[in-house]
């Protein structure tokens, strides 16, 4: 029973992150890389996690693994946004198939305020 | 009772007391102690004669075992003279400087240089021990650049010093080295102790005898002012004339003399010495008299007679015949007496009338009457016309030299060519400048008498000698060729032998010396013929060997230290690569045994595979992100291997710190250029075939060394005990905390000053004044 | 509020204390049991809020892996085929939420579906700027993120 | 009984170096904590010294491990006498920096890190462990590093630029060895692995390791031919720093040469044979560079160079009288090389420059200095009896034993240009006269100082002066020491039983 | 096939070859945030192999690395968006 | 495993030493800090490699009770990494500030002080 | 840098850290970690949190400058190491607490000196990196 949870959990996950994987490689540009990578990675990773949760069934051993797994969901998309806004302040530009872009014009220059 | 030679020490410590007194500072010039230091010398001089007799007395004062050297003294005929003229002649000179220096500045700093030489001399002449010697050989180096350089704010005198100890302290360096040699043939450092036929034996068959005696010789040459090496000497004239006086009459040049003649017991009468002694001495005797009479300055022409009559010292130790010895024991205090008079009077004339160029002076006899005695009776000896003791030195130089088997006519032709010389130099000196019209100087009046009298006293004296010589034929000079010789000698001094060929000689001499006299006219012309001359002498050559050495060394430094980073770091890593490929190559076999070795799954081979590719990223990318991105990246492929193989607390940290290094580095880049363009060029090959070869062999090493069976003896005992004994179950981190503690305590050390360090590099600005501290 | 749920935690430690056995279930009973008892003893106050809240989070976490699956899903179908579908867009959406967590959490869960990711708040913070892969029109789109995440999210927060 | 005394001279300058941190801006008091710390610091290391003269060769086993399981310090008689110089040398250069040096420095760091720098000398000499020394060598780089570039004048930084990254390099290098030794004997402790070695058939293998040693070391020790980083930066930083460095720094890489190859790789020939064409072309390249120099400090520090090659030499040559030699030499240089810098650094204060065109008149203005130079310099030379010359005596002496033409070529040469090159100094900075006063007497601070801040700038260099007349004229008592060291580190048995048969309790 | 091998020889060679792919992505950028995000994700799936990596090991001290890998990829990220944003804000 | 190891290794130093030979001083620093990596790594793999073992001792027992990774290299590159941090950052600052002061990134420009 | 997102983020991150830093600090003489890698991951919480923050607003948080956390480690792991000597044992030999401690297990004098090594990184590293952050 454990190990049919950890074979599904782990392949779900290696799937996940193989997804990021060609994610990143074929996105058109960079924004999407982000949008594709940063969820289905920590998707996977989460799902992995998981899996070795079953495989020590161990009290200390789930609590770390909780412990990532908060810290996981809690800086991942800080990472991503942080990333992605300063991808947009230094002129990474968007797919030239991209349909609007709100953004634009709505920085200031000079001390990067946000209108 | 303790004998004299037991006291010596207790002399040199008073001297080195009064040393003490005068450099102490005086507001007073001409203070009550420096007008007392005449009674040092003059005690000193005292106790010599009066302390001894010329039989050899020995003593060691101090040894220790563990030293090559002792503190010991030998107080012998030869010794006994020297340490005479040197307390004798220094007495007179330091009476002689009071009057000098009057009035002048420095006076006490002079005083206690010269007495500082004066006993750096009696050491030497007095020593037993060869390394003691040399000390005190040194230290008449040393004291005499203070003496030439005293008037140091004259570029020629800190030329002419620098000169002199150049010349000087190559040649001590380099006996240094023969005296070691030596000390080591024999087993001994005494040179009493050498005189063992035996050990001579030893000595003149050992196989480096010939190298050692070559660098005795040459620190007695440079010394003694041998021809190449002479020119310092006329150069050391700079020195105020009390000095000059001192250091070429009687003591300093003659410390080579002395210890040719030291050594001669030991080291004389074999193929090397004869040869070298008689070439180079005969050379300079003859050359430097050549010289003498060109010049015009009295100190100059005195400095080439001093060189020559070195010349002719050296020359007849090389004879090694007892005619010979017996010519240089009596020499040596003839030359003390005439020039020392000469010296002074040249220093008197040149302190009275402020020239020293007999050129330009003349009929000096009305104002100073005595001076002109004295410089007569010099003459006189220096002629060696009898009565005075001057001739009879000349006489037995003329003795052996035609003793001399084989090449006696040579030699004897050298010798009166040579005293013809110089003997029409002593009249240009002691003669020529009181002769003739009265000229311009206005005021030239007789001196105090302690600018005359002790030039007076050693020219009587001269004269004294050659007339009564049973006063120092026993009592001086017997002892004297006795200790050169090594065997008993029997000198019978007289003044008249009967007419012989040495009589003839003597009076060839005589008429020629005048002759050339006469035809010698001292002037710009002369002087300007031999300055040119001496473009292709030695000294020109030394100068050119000297600059040549100095430029490249200045090549080498510059070629070596030449502020390319790259060029260090390659000789650096090119002797690295070197010496370690020629280690692997020549002591080591390269064999892989698979057995030992584990095998490669696909994610391991991935990870590798990326760590190559971020290497290569790194080396070629041309941005600096780009680059240091990859070098994160080679970072986290480590820590993915510290994983795969055990190490969670090294992958732990690794992590952490290589992205600290890359925030760092991102920190940073942000103020930095961009890379300089990296185009090809062919330093990169040799840039790369330096790295591949250092990458190359640390690969084979290690493989080698992974060939080997691990030892785990300590390993084990972390394991077994980290529990057990340090109450922790994570080995590594009871490594770090326990069984290597100190490691961490010192790291955590280091760390703390690298914070330190970046936060002074970035905040720390200084004030103007704190620049340079 | 936040005083409950202290207790409930400290009720749990206690439960966990007196039973001995540190582990996941008996915690999660422990748990579930003071709950239950929190419920009991504080019904009719205005506290009561915190046992509403409790099955809400969960409703929340059930919609959220929700639309992460189905994003994931999209995104992959788009990852995997060779032609691309997208449309992406920087859309700007009017915030409802106020406080700087409520902004934050929401911003974390739009980044952390598939397809659209938080590029920034505005300094008022009054929009909330997304970048997103599909969007076919703008206004349905805000609407789905406001209906969504957001209400959900005020939901559970106020 | 638990030789406490061991740890002292390593704890003394650390316990220092903190309560300096705590008052890290307080400069005025840091001058007195300085001047204390070191002063304490060489009480200390005077009585280990002490200890260690009488023959015994004390251990401390680091929190209570015995060897080779723990890290274990160790006092010979080489150990021991280093730590009282390096000591005494910090002790003396500290008192000069309480002057010396400015507050803007003072308040960056300054004095905890020359307290580091001492403590890891310290620690250096006393390791009795290979990996611990290579940290302690850490300890020195790091610190010297700080030192060199505190103040971040354009040549400190470009000199530092060379200087970091050679070091660095040495001690990559120095880490390759130590993994090599690991990799193949499994211990770390240096009596342990003596006696491996000597048991050990690898002499290949183990040559990579001694190699490898040698260059890291080498370049720590500015020999030729990796001595680059030196005349480069040697002469950038205060004179207080420079004079530290000159004194100890080099010598350090010496030391950890001579320990690390006496008990581990001294019975090769090739080892040997490398080790004596090194130090002589050190002693020839570095006099060469002396001589050509208009710099005072590069003069000073081109002679650092051709004096480790005296030092080397005795190493390769390795025998008693050499080892005597050898040893007598480092002492004496740590000494003289401290002082020479210390004195170019109050030549600076009173003539203000470094450089020979620049400078003169010392000689008539301040004849009784002079003369103390004079005798500072004359020891450097290696003038007889002076402290340098009895050194070179058993190294000729030495190299005679072993038909050694090179290296008697090597010393008369090397001493002769150290004579040319002083003599230079001496001619252009005493005698000659001064070229431009008036101008150059802006920069002068000298006249400004009180009578006290003159005389404690004054103190150390009669200090080292003395002590190395002292070296010299009682050159039979350092001789004993040096026969006890050359004693104990030719028979590498001593060492070892003493290291490794203490017998430690257990925790 | 038991688990262990399972997770042997399937998981770890997807996660290694989704690695692989990252990695290209890494190399090839082309701006620097593609390679930030890149390496962002390597950490991330390098987090996952050491999850199954202490699995199949049964080390569960593998699972701490796991935890600071997290932790500073996050910070890694950051720093770089700082740096980015700082750099076009002076230029 | 151990010869893909050795290589890396020798790749290590290679690239360090030809980055530490370049004149931009960012690439000397990056070149270090390979060289460093390399060191380490070397000490790694001549402790002995040896895969899932790492030096803990079970949590049930006091001694190990089969094998373990040697834990002595791992202390070792532990303390190395430590001081080679202070050591880089230090570095890193410097060249920092000597761009700031000397105005150049290029070391070939720094030879004043090796001037006579 | 200006994003609210960043900002409250770390608002709550720093807590969370610097106990996980400690939590690793406590836990290293058993599993992996210590007081190196806990005073690095205590250093990261405020890297952090100046990025987010501003580093003035993290300094001010802090109070002293981390500098001074340097002296405070060294002198506690000197202490840690001297305390033996006054009971007649060499340098760093542990001495310890006859009964074991809940959580941390053994109380030793190891322990303290990791302490004295987790607050000499954080102090370096902050040091180190807030120094380059408010410089040009
Ligand atoms: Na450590
Ligand atoms: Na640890």
């Amino acid at each position: 029973m454990t190990d049919i949870w950890i074979v599904v959990l782990s392949t779900a996950g290696a799937l996940f992150i193989l997804l990021a994987a060609v994610g990143i490689l074929r996105m058109p540009d960079f924004y999407m890389r982000v949008s594709v990578t940063t969820k289905a990675a920590t998707l996977g990773v989460g799902l992995i996690l998981v899996a070795s949760t079953f495989a020590f069934k161990d009290f200390s051993v789930t609590s770390r693994v909780l412990a990532i797994l908060v810290f996981i969901l809690l800086t991942a998309p800080v990472g991503a946004h942080m990333i992605g806004r300063a991808a947009y302040f230094i002129g990474v530009s968007m797919w030239n198939k991209s349909k609007l872009d709100d953004l634009e014009d709505k920085y200031d220059k000079k001390s990067h305020k946000l209108k | 009772m303790d004998s004299a030679v037991e006291k010596l020490p207790i002399l040199f410590v008073c001297i080195l007391l009064y040393i003490i007194v005068l450099a102490i500072p005086s507001v007073r010039k001409n203070g009550v102690r420096s007008r007392l230091s005449p009674l040092i010398p003059i005690g000193a001089f005292l106790f010599f004669l009066l302390g001894f007799d010329g039989s050899k007395q020995t003593a060691v004062l101090w040894s220790h075992e563990l030293l090559p050297t002792q503190l010991s003294f030998t107080v012998d005929g030869l010794g006994r003279l020297f340490a005479l003229l040197i307390t004798g002649i220094g007495s007179l000179i330091f009476i002689y400087a009071n009057g000098y220096m009057k009035g002048a500045k420095y006076t006490q700093r002079l005083q206690s240089f010269l007495l500082l030489f004066m006993l750096a001399m009696l050491g030497v002449v007095l020593s037993d021990d060869l390394i003691m010697l040399f000390i005190f050989w040194e230290l008449t180096s040393i004291s005499s650049f203070f003496l030439i350089g005293f008037k140091n704010e004259d570029e020629a005198s800190r030329k002419s010093a620098l000169q002199a100890i150049a010349i000087t302290g190559l040649g001590g360096l380099v006996m240094l080295g023969g005296f070691i040699i030596l000390g080591e043939i024999a087993g001994t450092y005494s040179i009493a102790e050498m005189s063992n036929p035996e050990v001579i034996a030893a000595i003149t068959s050992h196989a480096w005898f010939a190298p050692m005696l070559i660098f005795i010789l040459l620190g007695a040459f440079t010394k003694s002012a041998q021809f190449p090496f002479h020119f310092w000497l006329p150069g050391a004239m700079k020195a105020p004339t009390p000095v000059s006086a001192y250091l070429h009459s009687a003591t300093m040049v003659k410390a080579g003399v002395y210890l040719l003649a030291r050594f001669s017991p030991v080291l004389g009468d074999t193929l090397i010495w004869n040869t070298a002694l008689i070439s180079f001495g005969g050379v300079t005797m003859i050359y430097a008299a050549f010289q003498a009479l060109f010049r015009t300055d009295m100190k100059s022409i005195l400095a080439y007679t001093t060189v020559s009559a070195l010349g002719i010292m050296v020359f007849l130790l090389g004879l090694q015949s007892s005619d010979a010895i017996a010519a240089v024991s009596l020499f040596i205090l003839v030359h003390a007496l005439y020039k020392a008079s000469f010296f002074m009077l040249a220093g008197t004339i040149d302190h009275e009338t402020g020239t020293r160029d007999i050129s330009k002076l003349s009929g000096l006899k009305t104002a100073m009457m005595p001076l002109f005695i004295v410089g007569i009776l010099a003459a006189w000896s220096n002629g060696g016309v009898p009565p005075s003791v001057g001739f009879l030195g000349k006489d037995l130089i003329y003795e052996s030299t035609l003793a001399f088997p084989g090449l006696n006519y040579l030699f004897t032709g050298i010798s009166v060519l040579t005293n013809i010389m110089l003997f029409a130099a002593g009249l240009l000196v002691g003669w020529l400048p009181f002769r003739g019209q009265k000229i311009s100087h206005k005021d030239i009046h007789l001196p105090t008498p302690s600018l005359w009298v002790p030039a007076a006293v050693l020219a009587v004296l001269g004269m004294l000698f050659g007339l009564f010589p049973a006063l120092i034929n026993d009592s001086l000079i017997n002892p004297v060729a006795t200790a050169i010789s090594g065997n008993t000698e029997n000198i019978h001094l007289k003044l008249w032998h009967g007419f012989n060929t040495v009589l003839y000689l003597s009076l060839l001499t005589m008429g020629l010396g005048v002759l050339t006299y006469a035809i010698i006219r001292p002037g710009a012309r002369l002087l300007g013929f031999i300055e040119y001359a001496e473009q292709f002498g030695p000294k020109r050559l030394l100068h050119a060997i000297a600059n040549g050495f100095i430029q490249s060394s200045d090549w080498v430094t510059k070629t070596l230290q030449n502020g390319k980073l790259r060029i260090y770091l390659l000789v650096i890593l090119g002797f690295l690569v070197l010496i370690l490929g020629y280690v692997v190559l020549s002591e080591t076999t390269f064999t892989i045994d698979q057995e030992m070795l584990t095998n490669i799954t696909i994610y391991e081979g991935i990870t590798v595979g990326i760590l190559f590719i971020s290497v290569f990223l790194t080396l070629f990318s041309g941005s600096r992100l780009a680059a240091v991105a990859a070098m994160g990246v080679i970072g986290y492929t480590l820590c993915i291997i510290f994983v795969f193989y055990s190490a969670p607390d090294l992958a732990m940290t690794q992590f952490t710190i290589d992205t600290l290094t890359v925030i760092l580095f991102v920190l940073v880049l942000y103020r930095l250029p961009r890379f300089i363009r990296l185009d090809f060029s062919p330093r990169h090959i040799l840039d790369g075939l330096v790295a591949l070869s250092v990458g190359g062999l640390m690969t084979i090493i290690s493989l080698e060394v992974l060939q080997r069976m691990p030892e785990r003896e300590i390993s084990d005992y972390y394991a077994l005990n980290a529990y057990l004994l340090a109450k922790g179950k994570n080995v590594v981190n009871v490594i770090l905390v326990d069984f290597r503690g100190a490691d961490t305590m010192i790291e955590i050390v280091v760390l703390s000053i690298a914070a330190i360090g970046v936060y002074s590099l970035l905040k720390l600005r200084l004030r103007k004044n704190e620049k340079m501290e | 509020m936040r005083s409950l749920f202290l207790m409930n935690i400290l009720l749990t430690l206690v439960w966990a204390a007196l039973t001995g056995k540190f582990d996941y279930g008996n915690f999660i009973f422990g748990f579930i049991l003071s709950y239950a008892v929190l419920w009991v003893i504080t019904r009719g106050t205005d506290r009561a809020k915190y046992f509403s809240r409790v099955p809400k989070i969960l409703v929340f976490f059930g919609f959220f892996i929700k639309e992460l699956i189905k994003a994931n899903i999209q995104v992959a179908y788009d990852v995997i085929t060779p032609r691309n579908y997208m449309k992406p867009a920087i859309v700007g959406i009017p915030l409802d939420a106020e406080t700087e967590l409520e902004i934050t959490l929401l911003a974390n869960f739009i980044t952390l579906t598939p397809g659209t990711l938080s590029m920034d708040v505005s300094d008022d913070k009054k929009t909330i700027y997304v970048h997103a892969m599909y969007v076919e029109d703008k206004e349905a789109f805000i609407q789905s993120i406001k209906n969504g995440f957001e209400r959900k999210l005020l939901d559970i927060l106020r | 009984m638990i030789a406490h005394v061991v740890i002292w001279p390593i704890l003394l300058p650390l316990v220092s170096a903190i309560v300096l941190m705590f008052f890290w801006n307080q400069s005025k008091i840091q001058r007195y904590i300085t001047v204390l710390g070191h002063g304490i610091t060489l009480l200390a290391s005077f009585w280990l010294a002490m200890r260690t003269y009488s023959g015994d060769i004390l251990t401390l086993n680091a929190g209570s491990w015995s060897a080779p399981y723990g890290i274990v310090f160790v006092a010979d008689a080489l150990s021991g006498s280093l730590v009282l110089l390096a000591s005494l040398a910090a002790f003396c250069v500290g008192l000069f920096s309480v002057v010396s040096i400015g507050q803007g420095r003072a308040s960056f760091g300054y004095f905890p890190i020359l307290q580091f720098l001492l403590m890891g000398l310290n620690g250096s000499f006393l390791a009795g462990d290979i990996f611990n020394l290579y940290v302690w060598f850490e300890v020195i780089i790091i610190s010297s590093f700080v030192l060199i570039t505190l103040g971040s004048e354009k040549a400190q930084l470009e000199g530092a630029i060379k200087y970091v990254t050679m070091n660095l390099l040495a001690s990559v290098i120095f880490l390759t060895g130590i993994a090599m030794l690991y990799g193949l004997l499994g211990s770390l402790n240096l009596a342990d692995l003596s006696l491996k070695i000597s048991q050990s058939e690898d002499n290949g293998l183990i040559n990579t390791a001694a190699v490898l040693l040698l260059v890291g070391f080498g370049i720590k020790s500015a020999i030729f031919p990796m001595y680059f980083w030196l005349p480069a930066s040697y002469h950038t930083p205060p004179a207080a720093v420079s004079a530290i460095f000159g004194g100890l720094l080099t010598k350090v890489g010496v030391y950890a040469m001579i320990r690390v190859f006496s008990l581990l790789f001294i019975d090769d020939p090739f080892i040997r044979g490398i080790l004596i064409v090194l130090a002589v072309s050190s002693m020839v390249v570095g006099a060469m560079g002396a001589l050509v120099q208009q710099n005072i400090r590069k003069i000073f520090s081109f002679l650092i160079i051709s004096h480790i090659g005296f030092m080397i030499a005795g190493l390769g040559m390795f025998s008693t009288i050499a080892v005597i030699g050898m040893v007598f030499y480092l002492f004496h240089d740590i000494i003289v090389k401290t002082n020479a810098f210390m004195i170019s650094g109050l030549i600076y204060k009173l003539r203000g420059s470094f450089r020979l065109e620049n400078l003169g008149g010392m000689y008539n203005r301040y004849p009784y200095l002079s003369i103390m130079f004079a005798l500072a310099l004359f020891s450097l030379v290696g003038t007889p009896p002076l402290s340098g010359f009895w050194p070179k005596l058993f190294l000729l002496k030495a190299s005679f034993n072993d038909l050694n033409w090179w290296i008697i070529g090597g010393i008369i040469a090397a001493s002769f240009l150290t004579l040319i090159a002083i003599i230079k100094i001496w001619l252009a900075a005493f005698w000659k006269k001064h070229p431009n006063y008036a101008e150059a007497k802006k920069r002068i601070v000298w006249y400004d100082l009180p009578k006290i801040q003159k005389f404690t700038i004054l103190l150390p260099i009669a200090i080292l002066t003395f002590v190395s007349l002292y070296l010299g004229l009682n050159a039979s008592r350092v001789v004993e020491i040096c026969q006890l060291v050359a004693d104990q580190i030719t028979q590498p048995s001593v060492y070892i039983d003493a290291v490794l048969s203490n017998p430690v309790n257990q925790p | 096939m038991s688990t262990n091998e399972y997770l042997y020889m399937i998981i770890l060679p997807i996660l290694s070859v989704s690695i692989l792919l990252v990695f290209v992505r890494f190399i090839i950028g082309p701006g620097i945030s593609d390679r930030v995000v890149a390496l962002d994700l390597l950490i991330t799936i390098g987090i996952g192999i050491m999850s199954i990596y202490a699995i199949v090991s049964d080390k569960a001290s593998f699972l701490d690395i796991a935890m600071i890998f997290a932790l500073i990829a996050f910070l890694g990220t950051i720093a770089f968006s700082y740096y980015l944003e700082k750099r076009q804000r002076d230029d | 495993m151990e010869i893909l190891l050795a290589m890396t290794i020798g790749l290590l130093y290679a690239a360090g030493i030809f980055l530490i030979l370049r004149r931009s001083m960012v690439r000397l620093i990056i070149g270090l800090i390979l060289l460093g990596n390399g060191a380490n790594l070397l000490i790694f793999l001549l402790g002995r490699i040896s895969k899932g073992k790492p030096p803990i001792i079970p949590e049930e027992s006091k001694v190990f009770l089969d094998a373990y990774a040697d834990p002595i290299p791992q202390a070792l590159i532990l303390t190395a990494i430590v001081i080679s941090f202070g050591l880089q950052a230090y570095a890193i600052i410097l060249v920092k500030r000597a761009y700031r002061v000397v105005k150049t990134d290029d070391i070939e420009e720094m030879i004043t002080t090796d001037e006579i | 840098m200006n994003t609210i997102i960043l900002k409250t983020a770390s608002k709550y991150l720093l807590p969370l850290l610097l106990l996980f830093s400690i939590f690793v600090l406590l836990r290293g003489h058993y599993l992996p970690g210590g007081g190196f890698v806990g005073g690095l991951i205590a250093a990261i919480a405020f890297v952090l949190h100046a990025f987010a923050n501003g580093l003035p607003h993290t300094q001010r948080l802090m109070r002293i400058h981390p500098g001074f956390l340097m002296p405070f480690g060294l002198a506690i792991s000197t202490i840690s190491g001297m305390f033996p000597m006054l009971l007649n044992q060499p340098f760093m030999t542990g001495v310890w607490k006859k009964d074991p401690v809940p959580v941390i297990g053994s109380l030793g004098s190891a322990l303290f000196f990791d302490i004295g090594v987790y607050l000499v990184v954080i102090g370096a590293s902050l040091t180190i990196l807030f120094t380059i952050s408010e410089t040009r």
